[in-house]
């Protein structure tokens, strides 16, 4: 491979690196740092992208309704975990396993909602930064994995300064590490996760305004990024925010190697098979605690 | 001092950078009532993990009746005869009181069926929880948790039994109960290691206490003279 | 007034059926899956046709019963619905379901039990099977018959190198390797080959491979998600001025809710199709005006030129057999459907040995003048600019790619 | 013993059935559901009873189907040895990603089970040799004698084999390994404290489980004379192996089998009579009202209202 190809291959590995990191970020927090199996997270995302949709029609930019959809969405949320805490965290055993289902469940409620709704067609938005590229010389990036790229970079700089600077922030990692000591602080553990969740939901909202730039979505585009974005959260180190971003780098600068080298049959394969590898050598993760 | 029944030899445990235990060494003979105390974070329970199995030591050994156990898996100590109870108690909670002295019965002494339901009904009325026997185990008070717990232990027939603070939350008199059961134990010869905060339980039940502080020992001896060590007084009051 | 006439027909001629058992009709369609957008407008124009024969008397004088399952776009469910519907409802006559991964399963079936089966666009299924009651409605044969139109409209212009796209799947793999042997032929040489997996996000990087690559034709075998992202791929990226032909296996870009979104960025672009306006058959331009009106009610593609008119011609072939034949024995229906031409919306048909279109004829279009945001412009002549086959030429290609892409 | 004269019931009547004049499409749809008895069974016993909560269900059986078709194409191996054989591999499969994962923490076992399904997958859509992405339309050989057609006898095959998973899973569910699994299930530090070798159980049953994913696979390629990779590494398995045993009950063998036949049979309903995007629902909100309002399945339920003793087995 010519240098000039393997610079490219990165390049567009990293745009793609970016796009999985924003797709992934809003798991991160709910799996990574509050260990809910939110197998439903890639089906709310789209759901996302669908809201983003309908405000397009309205002449809305894409990112600017993802952002409006942010406070929507983590009403959403705080009502999911609300719902999903009574009827299973607050139950104690096996809150795990039962989770996982209903999470399952949730998914394909909200699948069928969006085909009942809008059909089985594609969907797509319109902006000005969709179909343009930005030209260096000879070199030329789609506009729209760029405007993915700041997506995620804004995502995970203002989770991880939010995480770490501002009291619920610091208040939602010390729930993820030890819950009775932040009981002894006078917090609420669930009333904080409650929060958490929404936030996680919250930019799952962007993501899914995010993921309609990026391409075509239609109703059962949820199943394709259940496995991606779960690797890239595990991959991190559960509840990481910088080892998100990282993580996605890895898969999509690996993926695009992969894909000049190899062939892009074997992408995927490469991309589970290093989660793998990862998992039996480093089980906390690339960057977990 | 009688062979030793259990020895540490210079063990060492991190966690990322920070140093749970450092160079620990002590031993514990054999039929000895020892108390092993040190403030929140002193490394206690990691000390005992080491020693269960629970975590592995990085360094340094751990030897249990003249055999280098610190490689083993934890179910392979409770074989050779270490049982543990734990800080918050872990019942397996879908089972009934009677099965989950079963498990260790059947895992640990080998015991076909019927000879581990009577032999667990045999150690439930020595630690007065024979009418609770079917009881789901999820639905006991805090005070019988803490002697399922114990009853579990027992069932596993150990030579030496760490009492990971068997006794936090209880009321006097339920402290007393749960004290008396350990000194009927080691009357039958089971060596026992207890990890208390009740600081008066520990002086009452124990020959021996070695206290630890941030990863290290910091005296050793009576109760008598450790309640009367400076070093202790000040991990303690944090002066 | 037209309407009221219309359901006093209906009832009148229900009246008059009433008195036989129905002549059911069985078909397994995928209304959900990825196969789901192109199965609800296939139905729909099915649907159509009962409508349509029952007006004119039904089947030998039975009204006709159309009896249709969602399969799901899986493979595991049509063996169920097929035995299903012979069985249980005791149809008939059976239609193939939308596609070939789904109608594979059901070969083996149809082939033990004598039956006709009618194919619905489904490509090269009965390869294996050999099955001599098998009748494909779709308008090409093998993989030559698909790919033989880009390559020689390349090939006229002077075309010398080839870079194939294709997706993991079943039909695109297919397709391309038959394309490959064809290129081979005609001494195309390869410069690039990728086959890209499912889901795949992004093509930026495979078409800047292209344009490294300097083909002077590339061969697109995608499925409809894939074919809308390397459409916009290639419109930001660029494919390099050497490039004269690109598309032809692009499934999608003949569904309408794909060609209004995509709008512009289709221009330049060649590909196949299976009926475009300007294509005349007798009877089509009434069934599309139909078709419109219903769709709009059931909220499929709203122009149908794909799969829909070749579904109402499955009907037209039945209903001629059963009408020349005077029977619903399979055997018989078959022998006849060998043995001659139908007349249908969609021209005369005719089958070869093997059940595929005796005269294939897959209509190679270019697009060009094709505005944003603009669902009827796509009902006039001049938007799919036909290059192949001769008899339905209504143009010459523009090239290289990326002028015809500019507009002209 | 009931238990043994249930099994044989079953077996009898699946042949007595095969051999009678009834209906084609009942075997066709009921060697679906049977297939799904084998599946939830399977997956019930590393899921349900040590909580280890595997989304691979789809690689096991996908392997299962492709061992099958290696088989049958290179040596025209008969079915009984087809089954054996994919059984085989799958278990190995298990085996292998047990090894590898089942010393993490269960969610990340989960993960990496998801994995596992886009490697296999992966790998079969590059392997030429058995149709790669464009999938092989198989031929089916003549059927033995007393059957009438394939179907049949892939209907027998497959009560057979379930029969053969429920008395594995139950087996296992009474034995000391049951109680192991259990007691992992609800500590698993606590078990491997009072002597429960935890990692060689759940090894153990990881290898069961998918060797008997494997099984069910392995006659999937004959019942639909075809192969391709998407369809044989469906989502779909891993959800209804997964929701089956949830809506049954996972603590007892009979759960799954309430579920696969519950949910199977109203999967087959539903596909024959609304025909539409509702029969995704159908899982959807089963799943969703059963874990949130019946957590231990319908067998939970029946045990509520007293309509089972507490502890029948």
């Amino acid at each position: 491979m010519s240098f000039e190809l393997l610079l490219e291959a990165i390049v567009f590995g990293v745009l793609l690196g970016c796009f999985y990191a924003a797709v992934s970020i809003g798991l991160s927090v709910a799996f990574g740092l509050l260990d809910v199996p939110h197998v439903a997270h890639p089906a709310i995302m789209v759901l996302g992208s669908y809201c983003t949709y309908v405000l397009g029609r309205y002449g809305w930019d894409p990112i600017v309704a993802g952002i409006a959809l942010m406070p929507l969405f983590f009403l959403l949320g705080v009502a999911i975990y609300r719902f999903y805490y009574e009827s299973f965290e607050k139950r104690g055993s096996d809150a795990g396993v039962r989770g996982l289902a209903f999470f399952f469940g949730l998914a394909f409620i909200i699948e069928v909602g969006l085909i009942l709704v809008f059909g089985v067609d594609q969907r797509m938005v319109e902006a000005a930064y969709i179909g343009r590229s930005l030209a260096l010389g000879e070199f030329r990036i789609p506009w729209r994995m760029v405007v993915a790229f700041g997506v995620a970079l804004a995502l995970t700089a203002g989770l991880t300064i939010y995480l770490s600077r501002t009291f619920t922030g610091r208040a939602i990692k010390a729930v993820a590490q030890d819950e009775p000591a932040l009981r002894l602080m006078g917090a609420n553990p669930v009333r904080i996760k409650q929060w958490a969740f929404g936030i996680a939901t919250g930019v799952t909202a962007l993501a899914g305004a995010m993921l309609i730039v990026v391409g075509p979505v239609e109703p059962s585009l949820d199943r394709v990024y259940i496995g991606r974005t779960f690797a890239v959260v595990v991959l991190a180190g559960l509840g990481s925010m910088t080892g998100t971003l990282a993580a996605g780098l890895i898969l999509g600068i690996s993926e695009s190697i992969v894909l000049m080298q190899f062939g892009a049959s074997w992408a995927p394969a490469v991309a589970f098979g290093l989660l793998l590898v990862a998992l039996g050598i480093r089980p906390q993760g690339l960057f977990g605690r | 001092m009688a062979a030793a029944l259990l020895q540490v030899k210079s063990v060492s445990k991190h966690f990322g950078g920070f140093a749970a235990l450092s160079e620990v060494s002590l031993e514990v003979a054999e039929g000895e009532r020892f108390g092993l105390i040190g403030p929140n974070g002193s490394g206690k329970t990691t000390l005992i993990n080491c020693v269960s199995g629970a975590l592995r030591n990085e360094a340094g050994s751990i030897v249990f009746r003249g055999e280098e156990i610190s490689r083993l898996a934890a179910y392979q100590r409770t074989r050779r005869g270490i049982a543990r109870s734990f800080q918050i108690p872990r019942p397996f909670h879908s089972m009934s009181v009677l099965e989950n002295l079963v498990v260790p019965l059947g895992y640990v002494v080998g015991l076909n069926d019927t000879d581990a339901h009577a032999e667990a009904v045999r150690i439930l009325k020595t630690i007065g929880l024979a009418d609770k026997a079917q009881t789901p185990s999820n639905r006991l008070s805090q005070v019988e948790l803490r002697k399922l717990e114990l009853a579990r232990a027992m069932a596993a027939r150990p030579r030496l039994l760490i009492s990971d603070e068997a006794m936090a939350g209880l009321a006097g008199n339920e402290v007393d109960e749960v004290l008396k059961i350990l000194f009927d134990l080691n009357a039958t010869g089971i060596t026992i290691i207890m990890i208390e905060h009740i600081m008066q339980a520990v002086m009452r039940f124990s020959q021996r206490v070695i206290c630890l502080d941030a990863g290290r020992i910091i005296c050793e001896g009576t109760p008598a003279g450790i309640v009367k060590n400076p070093d202790v007084q000040r991990a303690y009051l944090g002066a | 007034m037209r309407f009221v006439s219309f359901i006093l027909g209906l009832a009148f001629s229900a009246l008059a059926l009433a008195q036989s058992a129905p002549v059911k009709i069985g078909i397994g369609i995928a209304q959900t899956g990825t196969l789901g957008g192109g199965g609800k407008a296939a139905l729909l124009a099915l649907q159509m046709w009962v409508e349509d024969v029952n007006g004119r008397g039904g089947l030998l004088g039975r009204k006709v019963e159309l009896l249709a399952y969602d399969d799901q776009s899986n493979p595991a469910t049509t063996p169920g619905i097929y035995t299903k519907l012979l069985d249980v409802d005791k149809v008939d006559l059976l239609i193939a379901p939308y596609g070939t991964v789904p109608t594979a399963p059901i070969m083996p079936l149809v082939k033990q039990r004598g039956l006709l089966l009618m194919g619905n666009f489904s490509f090269q299924v009965n390869h294996t099977v050999k099955h001599d009651m098998w009748f494909n409605n779709a308008p090409w044969g093998d993989a030559t018959s698909w790919t033989e139109g880009f390559l020689r409209i390349g090939q006229n212009i002077g075309a010398q190198t080839i870079a194939f796209i294709a997706a993991d799947q079943e039909f695109a793999q297919n397709l391309a390797n038959g394309a490959k042997e064809i290129a081979k032929k005609s001494g195309l040489k390869t410069v690039y080959e990728q086959n890209y997996p499912p889901a795949t996000v992004d093509f930026s990087a495979m078409i800047r491979a292209i344009r490294a690559a300097k083909p002077d034709m590339v061969f697109v075998c995608s499925y409809p998600n894939d074919s809308v992202a390397i459409v916009r791929a290639v419109n930001e990226i660029g494919v390099g001025s050497q490039v004269q032909l690109f598309g032809g296996g692009m499934v999608g870009l003949q569904f309408t809710p794909i060609m209004s979104s995509l709008g512009s960025l289709l221009n330049g672009i060649t590909n196949y199709n299976s009926y475009v306006p300007g294509m005349k058959y007798p009877g089509i331009e009434d069934f599309l005006q139909r078709y419109a009106k219903k769709a709009a009610e059931a909220k499929v593609d709203p122009l149908g030129f794909y799969l829909p008119p070749f579904n109402y011609a499955i009907g037209q072939i039945l209903e001629q057999a059963v009408a020349a034949t005077k029977s619903l024995d399979q055997k018989l229906l078959a022998k006849h459907l060998h043995g001659h031409e139908f007349n249908t919306i969609v021209g005369p048909i005719s089958w070869g040995p093997d059940g595929e279109r005796a005269r294939p004829a897959v209509p190679m279009i270019q697009f060009r003048n094709v505005a944003d945001k603009n669902v009827e412009q796509f009902r006039q002549i001049g938007k799919q600019v036909i290059l192949h086959p001769p008899q339905f030429k209504s143009g010459d290609p523009v090239v290289p790619y990326e002028k015809a892409r500019g507009g002209n | 013993m009931k238990f043994w004269i249930g099994m044989a019931v079953t077996v009898a009547l699946a042949a007595g059935l095969a051999l009678s004049r009834t209906n084609e499409y009942f075997f066709y749809a009921g060697f679906v559901v049977l297939q799904f008895v084998v599946l939830a069974t399977a997956w019930n016993i590393l899921g349900g009873y040590a909580g280890y909560v595997n989304f691979g269900t789809a690689a096991f059986f996908g392997i299962g189907a492709y061992t099958a078709v290696v088989l049958f194409k290179a040596a025209g191996a008969p079915l009984a040895l087809q089954i054996l054989a994919a059984a085989v591999i799958s278990g190995l499969l298990g085996f292998g990603t047990g090894l590898l994962t089942l010393r993490l923490r269960g969610i990340f076992f989960s993960i990496a089970t998801v994995a596992v399904i886009f490697i296999m997958e992966t790998a079969m859509v590059n392997w030429r040799y058995v149709g790669g992405a464009t999938g092989m339309q198989l031929l089916r050989p003549p059927v033995m004698e007393p059957f009438e057609s394939y179907t049949r006898m892939l209907f027998v095959t497959m009560a057979i084999l379930a029969v053969i998973a429920v008395s594995i899973a139950r087996y296992i569910e009474v034995s000391w390994i049951g109680r192991g699994l259990r007691a992992i299930r609800d500590s698993e530090e606590a078990a491997e404290c009072f002597g429960v070798p935890t990692l060689q159980l759940k090894l153990f049953a990881c290898t069961v489980s998918g060797a008997l994913m494997g099984a069910a696979g392995a006659a999937m390629p004959m019942y639909m004379s075809f192969i391709e990779p998407p369809s044989s590494f469906s989502l779909t398995y891993s959800v209804s192996a997964l929701a089956m045993p949830m809506i049954g009950g996972t603590s007892h063998w009979l759960g799954p089998v309430i579920g696969a036949v519950l949910l199977g049979s109203v999967q087959q309903i539903v596909t024959v009579t609304i025909s539409n995007e509702i029969n995704v629902l159908v899982v959807g909100v089963l799943l969703v009202v059963f874990v949130v309002a019946a957590p231990d399945g319908i067998l939970g339920l029946l045990k509520k209202l007293r309509w089972l003793p507490r502890s029948s087995r």
